[in-house]
């Protein structure tokens, strides 16, 4: 483009050669042509510089600016019929310049990137990478799955055991999870396709939902609807197995969100050597039975969630026992949704001054609040009987927050048999 | 009329040469002194008696006819004020602010001698000579120009092309843009909403009147007032924080940033820069406690990547203090240099 | 009238006036946000 | 009689017509705006049972029912962040630039008619009533090319953004238009505008005389309401982007929208878009009348196009004099809503840029007393004044030194030692807010005192207390220089919170000197005895270039501020709700943002000086025919080239 102009101007230098006759006037017309073609070959050298240099602080692209002011005065010089325009555009020419100059001799700091976000792509994982988030949310961290007591967003390990050969005694083992999948499904009492025949307390994970056809279905139908098949023996106390201890996973207050959860399952075919569905599979096996409005949202991960502990004790009591999933297993007069069966009746107003006193007690407990203490973070300390000891998990200490436990023992020390429960 | 004139020119002749001698290094530039906290407006006026010296100077040369020409006024307050501000000041002026210095000076002279039109012809006048060219000096000079100006801004665009191995300029952003939130041994505290849990009035309440009024004395004295001194054992609640902080200070801080808090400890000149100067009111009297909170418990390494470069050594103090610790300095660091942490209401 | 053309009689006055007004407005508004000249005193 | 009676009931009409358009918006609204009430409830009765979602309004703290989808999570790819071979977000900014540029000079436009309307109204000298209906509608033409251009520009920047950034418009528009009828407002607002704009255009000719004159002025009004409206309503999207309200943390709307356009920050960005587009349109017509000043032969058309800029470089200034003072208050709001993007803005990333800033309103100022000494050149008798013009030019370069001295000085590591510290012991004390207040309250009052100076320069004051008053004035201006800087120095021995306030006695000073010694001046100056005319048109071509200057760096400055304002959400598309997560979320560094604005601000002027070109070719013949036609004067040789 640049040359077409200059040819345009030549063109016209040759034209005013050949056209005027007057001398005078040719040799002014020759100079003003001239003076056009020096004008124009800085211009575009100011704009090849401009182009050149647009990105990047660059010093030399005031430069550009300038050598626009310097040929407009030049040729304001000398077209005179032009001249105030070409001042006012050198003079705004200038004064860009210089502020541009002046921007760009100024120190130069970049904003930079803003930190990452704490949200996962997961539908783009490997399902490696995959499987280390699932053991994030199961165990708090990769490689955590061997620690006793880790625990991540999920809790799972507060009731199931993951290793061969460890303890469960208030949720399933979960090792070998995949392949027994299958054999659940052909169990009679899982009423396979024909959810109306189970005697359990849920029917379906909801309406309509039906049953699992293989087993990663069956792994989602449980995570979402735990009473919709108890494994014999794990039912809540006194339901006949009717009833499993499990909350939902993907309702409060753990609320895993469908990813989350397909990560998790994904570390659990990974494990034990198995390829794992994809995930767009499992996210449809749990789309099968959580309706679409209970699907919790990506949350953000707040910073103030990413704390390992439970509950810091800023919370309600209530939400503590919840956060704490002490609700799982113990009944607690006044609080909802605690009606757990699996561990004591907690009306340590009443009971903590009796087993004090009890002469199978071994622990170091001298008042009531002392011993609710040390129960919750030394479990084994004295065992209520009829219950099994290593039931309860002995992390807490670990995992509530001295505010959090002082808020429990507490609460828990007006508890008292037949009055009613304290205010929240 | 005339005397006031004369004795303007009186001054202007000995500033002048106060400045000949300071640029000569004859005098030293901390000969009058510039007096702390009263520096900077000691500066305008004192440029102010120059100009009202150079008044002086050329009503008096004019009034013996002996006049300087326009032109040569205008160059010659230009490079005055230059000189004045290169060998005058002490410590030195950076470079990069002499420069915006210089070009508001050059702006200003060129507003004052174009002003009016009378003015602006005489100013010109020199100029026009030159490049009118009727004498044969003015001929011979703008020849000159004409050669040594190409040559000039050859120079210039050389020396501004040529790479060079120097310095890199230091930029510091001093006080960063807090996070919105920092977590320290987990726990996350709102800078915009948290409050320091030692500053309490007898009650236990978060009280700022009450601790304000408990500071050492504002100003230059910084002396303890007499009912508040936090080393009598008998005080509880605010002041005995404040001295708990103060021993935190003196096992962890001091060494740094100076047992007067000046940043002038035992180390500090060790770094580059040196340590905060908590006296300055540029530092923590601007700023909230919470910032403060935050910037001792992350460090230097803590800070925000969006100014570089974080010269700054501070250790992240979480590492080694508690929350409450942190808290306490803190409190201690405002009670000893009678500031107030900053609020926004 | 002569007596305000008096250049001398017209300074103290403008003064007068002046300085009480800009005293009188600082005050007024620097009390509004709890300051007054004589803060540093007090404190 | 009869046609007379006509044209008035014709006129009454279009007046009514121009209201009840200015009023159908809101009456569109209302229902809908009703409905729009109703329509969750409505849906929250007939779920019933069912859970009713909730949320927290960010801002306002109210909850709320949950009608708008959550801020949608963009990921970089083209799904989200279409490109072509650019910075998609450079385009925008370019497009979104120049719409200001045009929004704001046309909305400016019409303001300054309406003033020179009325002061052309209302004056009782035939001739000058005159040549200000005359300039008004010179104003008026000139806004005309530039509205359709605003048009096509807002069209563009409306396709920019849907082909740039879908996901972010198409939650935006979400909010502000489907379930509320804010952009239907917008809309009808936009063709009420254009109807009026051009029956005010058109009727000005037939709406000379008497009463009609008055509908016609009262018309103006009319346009210039709902011009601000408009504006009102496009601020509060920048304002929702900045400082978010009426939404939950997830970014869904929660049914009320007068708090999503009442953001903290809605009212002190409307003060201040205000005032700049006043200034800003002030400097664009002071500019063209520079323009046609140097360009003209005539002495008449000097005479003239001077008289022009004088009253648009007036007109602007009186705008941009308060100006400073809505942005402190802007300043403060953003402080208190979030104290964290008031350290990015003043104290952190962007504080370079407010350098820059400082040295704009400097060069602003500088300008203007330099326009106005310069001004002086053309009456007789203002020379006894000039004589005083270096010490002002003293007075405002201390100011502007002090004002411009950065907090953070730029320095190598070796400047740094000799200097013991981070802050210089003299200059690190300018660096502050409180010599800052004073050196921008010095700089003007300084203004106010070239202004008096001008106005007096060619007059005697003949009342009977004038050696009084000319004392008075002098020792009120020195008290309140000693008051500016003595609260500025004394700011220092206080805390930092205490002496924000002090700027509020700084700013009261200032305001004083101008509003008293105008008052006054002009009570002295009332029959004064005038020493010569002011020759309209001789005046230094110099000053005409400072008035370029004004212009240009006005519209340099508001580039720059609105790329300050825009850059401070970092790397959110909306504050906290929305992120930015295409690969230009990082914030530029100062040298590129200035090279870009330098470059929007050039092609701003080239495509105006372009508007004025066309303007004046339709111009030029009405002229020139009508003065053939004057029997009598003087045939002039047509000029050909």
């Amino acid at each position: 483009m640049g040359w077409m102009a200059l040819a345009i101007l030549a063109g016209l230098l040759v034209y005013f050669q050949m056209s005027i006759s007057e001398p005078a006037a040719k040799k002014r017309a020759v100079f003003k042509t001239f003076i056009g073609i020096v004008a124009t070959l800085l211009l575009f050298m100011a704009i090849a510089n401009y182009k050149n240099n647009f990105y990047g602080e660059n010093r030399l692209l005031p430069v550009s600016l300038v050598i626009i002011t310097v040929s407009t005065f030049v040729m304001a010089l000398y077209f005179t019929n032009l001249s105030a325009l070409l001042k006012i555009g050198g003079l705004m020419f200038f004064v860009a310049a210089f502020l541009s100059g002046y921007g760009n001799w100024l120190p130069q700091v970049e904003g930079g990137f803003p930190p990452v976000e704490e949200k996962k792509t997961w539908d783009s994982m490997t399902p490696q990478q995959l499987a280390d988030e699932g053991e994030k949310i199961i165990f708090g961290g990769v490689g955590k799955n061997k620690e006793q007591g880790a625990i991540g967003k999920g809790q799972c390990p507060l009731c199931h055991a993951f290793h061969a050969g460890m303890l469960g005694e208030r949720a399933p083992n979960l090792a070998g999870l995949p392949g027994r999948g299958k054999e659940r499904l052909e169990d009679p009492k899982y009423s396979k396709g024909n959810p109306s025949k189970r005697e359990y307390e849920a029917k379906e994970a909801f309406p309509g939902s039906g049953t699992a056809e293989n087993a990663q279905e069956y792994i989602a139908e449980s995570h979402a609807c735990p009473s919709c098949y108890v494994v014999a023996g794990y039912g809540v106390k006194g339901t006949n197995d009717k009833q499993s201890p499990m909350p939902s996973i993907h309702k409060p207050p753990i609320s895993l969100s469908l990813p989350e959860l397909a990560a998790v399952d994904t570390w659990m075919y990974l494990r034990e050597g198995i390829d794992a569905p994809s995930f767009e599979e499992i996210v449809k096996s749990y789309e099968k039975f959580i309706p679409e409005a209970d699907r919790p949202k990506q949350a953000d991960e707040k910073p103030a969630g990413a704390t390992s502990l439970l509950a810091d004790g800023s919370e309600p009591i209530d939400q503590i026992f919840a956060k704490g999933q002490c609700i799982s297993c113990h009944t607690i007069p006044g609080i909802p949704g605690a009606v757990g069966t699996i561990g004591p009746k907690l009306e340590e107003g009443t009971t903590a001054p009796q087993r004090i006193k009890d002469p199978a007690y071994k622990g170091t407990a001298k008042s009531p609040t002392e011993y609710i203490m040390e129960s919750i973070v030394d479990p084994s300390a004295y065992v209520v009987k009829p219950f099994p000891d290593n039931t309860m998990p002995k992390i807490f200490g670990q995992k509530l927050s001295a505010g959090a436990l002082k808020k429990i023992v507490d609460y828990l020390s007006q508890v008292k048999t037949g009055a009613p429960p304290p205010k929240i | 009329m005339k005397a006031l004139m004369s004795l303007g020119a009186l001054i202007g002749v000995a500033g002048l040469l106060l400045l000949g001698g300071m640029v000569l290094d004859v005098v030293p530039s901390t000969y009058i002194r510039l007096v702390e906290g009263y520096m900077p407006i000691q500066m305008l006026l004192e440029v102010a008696c120059y100009v009202i010296g150079f008044t002086g100077l050329s009503y008096t040369l004019n009034a013996m006819g002996m006049a300087i020409p326009r032109f040569w006024q205008g160059i010659g307050f230009w490079v005055f004020f230059l000189l004045y501000l290169k060998y005058r000041m002490y410590p030195p002026i950076p470079f990069s602010v002499r420069a915006m210095y210089g070009t508001v000076s050059l702006v200003a002279v060129f507003m004052w001698v174009s002003a009016s039109e009378e003015d602006w012809q005489k100013f010109k006048q020199p100029i026009m000579n030159v490049l009118d060219a009727q004498t044969g000096g003015n001929r011979l000079l703008r020849y000159l120009y004409l050669v040594l100006l190409p040559i000039l801004i050859g120079g210039f665009s050389f020396n501004a092309m040529m790479p060079k191995s120097e310095e890199p300029i230091e930029l510091r952003t001093v006080h960063p843009a807090p996070p919105a939130s920092t977590k320290v041994h987990g726990k996350t505290y709102t800078l915009q909403t948290s409050q320091n849990p030692y500053r309490v009035n007898p009650e236990g309440k978060f009280d700022q009147e009450f601790t304000n009024a408990n500071i050492v004395e504002q100003g230059m004295g910084r002396l303890m007032k007499p009912n508040a001194n936090p080393w009598d054992d008998k005080n509880q609640g605010y002041l005995k924080y404040v001295r708990e902080g103060g021993e935190i200070f003196f096992q962890n801080c001091h060494f740094c940033h100076g047992d007067n808090l000046n940043g002038r400890g035992l180390h500090a000149f060790a770094f580059n820069p040196i340590p905060a100067n908590f006296t300055d009111p540029g530092t923590i009297a601007q700023l909230q406690e919470t910032f403060i909170f935050w910037r001792v418990s992350k460090g230097g390494i803590g800070l925000p990547n969006e100014g570089f470069p974080w010269a700054s050594v501070m250790p992240p103090w979480e590492q080694h203090l508690t929350v409450d610790e942190i808290w306490k300095v803190v409190l201690f660091e405002y009670w000893h240099t009678g500031y107030y942490p900053r609020t926004w209401d | 009238m002569s007596a305000l053309n008096n250049p001398v009689v017209a300074v103290i006055v403008s003064l007068i006036i002046t300085v009480s007004y800009f005293v009188f407005v600082d005050h007024y508004l620097m009390d509004m946000q709890g300051l007054d000249f004589w803060y540093l005193f007090r404190n | 009689m009869g046609l007379l009676a006509g044209k008035r009931v014709f006129s009454i009409m279009a007046l009514c017509m121009m209201v009840g358009l200015l009023l159908l918006p809101i009456v569109v609204a209302l229902p809908s705006l009703a409905i729009g009430e109703e329509a969750p409830a409505g849906d929250a009765a007939k779920k019933d049972g069912d859970k009713v979602e909730k949320g927290r309004d960010v801002y306002y703290k109210t909850e709320g029912i949950v009608v708008g989808a959550p801020a949608p999570k963009t990921v970089d790819g083209p799904r989200d962040y279409p490109r072509y071979n650019f910075e998609s977000r450079v385009l925008l900014w370019f497009a979104n630039q120049q719409h200001l540029y045009y929004g704001s000079f046309v909305l400016a436009v019409p303001i300054f008619c309406m003033i020179i309307e009325f002061m052309g109204v209302v004056t009782k000298d035939k001739a000058l009533a005159k040549r200000y209906d005359q300039l008004a509608y010179d104003f008026i033409k000139i806004s005309l090319t530039a509205y359709s251009l605003t048009a096509i520009l807002g069209g563009i920047l409306i396709f920019t953004f849907l082909t740039l950034y879908p996901a972010f418009f198409s939650y935006l528009s979400g909010i502000f238009r489907i379930f509320r009828p804010v952009m239907h407002i917008y809309a009808l607002m936009f063709v009420a505008e254009s109807g009026t704009l051009y029956i005010y255009y058109y009727g000005w000719d037939k709406m000379r005389e008497g009463f009609l004159k008055w509908i016609h002025l009262s018309m103006s009004v009319i346009l210039n309401i709902i011009g601000t409206l408009l504006m009102f309503l496009a601020n509060s999207w920048i304002g929702f982007m900045m400082s978010p309200a009426g939404v939950d943390e997830q970014g869904r709307y929660l049914g009320n929208i007068w708090h999503v356009i009442h953001t903290a920050l809605w009212n002190p960005l409307n003060l201040h878009r205000i005032l700049g587009n006043m200034a800003f349109g002030g400097g664009v017509v002071a500019a063209y009348a520079a323009y046609k000043f140097l360009a003209s032969k005539t002495d008449e058309d000097r005479a003239h196009y001077d008289w022009m800029g004088y009253i648009a470089m007036a007109l602007g200034v009186a705008f941009l004099i308060p100006l400073p003072f809505a942005g402190y208050w802007l300043m403060r709001e953003v402080y208190a809503y979030r104290q964290q993007m008031g350290i990015t803005l003043m104290g952190g990333l962007l504080a370079w840029l407010f350098i820059i800033q400082a040295t704009m309103i400097g060069i602003l100022f500088l300008s203007t007393n330099y326009y106005l000494w310069q001004a002086m050149g053309r009456m007789r008798g203002a020379e006894k004044y000039q004589r005083y013009i270096k010490y002002l030019v003293f007075i405002l370069a201390c100011g502007y030194m002090v004002f411009i001295t950065p907090h953070t000085m730029v320095m190598t590591p070796a400047e740094l030692k000799a200097m013991g510290g981070q802050q210089h012991p003299v200059l690190g004390n300018y660096g502050v807010m409180s010599a800052k207040n004073g050196g921008i309250n010095v700089i003007i009052t300084t203004t106010v005192l070239s202004f008096v100076w001008y106005m007096r320069g060619n007059k005697v004051s003949t009342v009977s207390w004038a050696k009084f008053g000319n004392i008075f004035m002098g020792i009120f201006f020195a008290c309140a220089y000693f008051n500016i800087i003595f609260l500025a120095v004394y700011g220092y021995y206080i805390p930092a919170n205490v002496r924000v306030g002090l700027s509020v006695p700084q700013v009261a000073t200032t305001l004083s000197c101008l509003f008293f010694m105008f008052a006054l001046n002009s009570v002295m100056m009332k029959g004064a005895k005038q020493m010569g005319p002011i020759e309209w048109g001789k005046i230094s071509a110099r000053s005409q270039y400072a008035l370029i200057m004004l212009a240009t760096a006005f519209t340099w400055m508001m580039g720059l501020m609105g790329y300050i304002r825009s850059s401070v959400r970092l790397f959110w598309h909306v504050n906290e709700i929305m992120r930015d997560n295409s690969p230009w979320a990082y914030t530029h560094t100062v040298g590129f943002a200035a090279n870009m604005i330098s470059f929007n601000v050039l092609f701003f002027w080239i495509t105006i000086l372009f508007v004025f070109w066309l303007g004046s070719l339709g111009a030029k013949k009405v002229p020139v025919e009508s003065k053939a036609g004057i029997p009598g004067s003087i045939p002039q040789p047509v000029a050909s080239h």
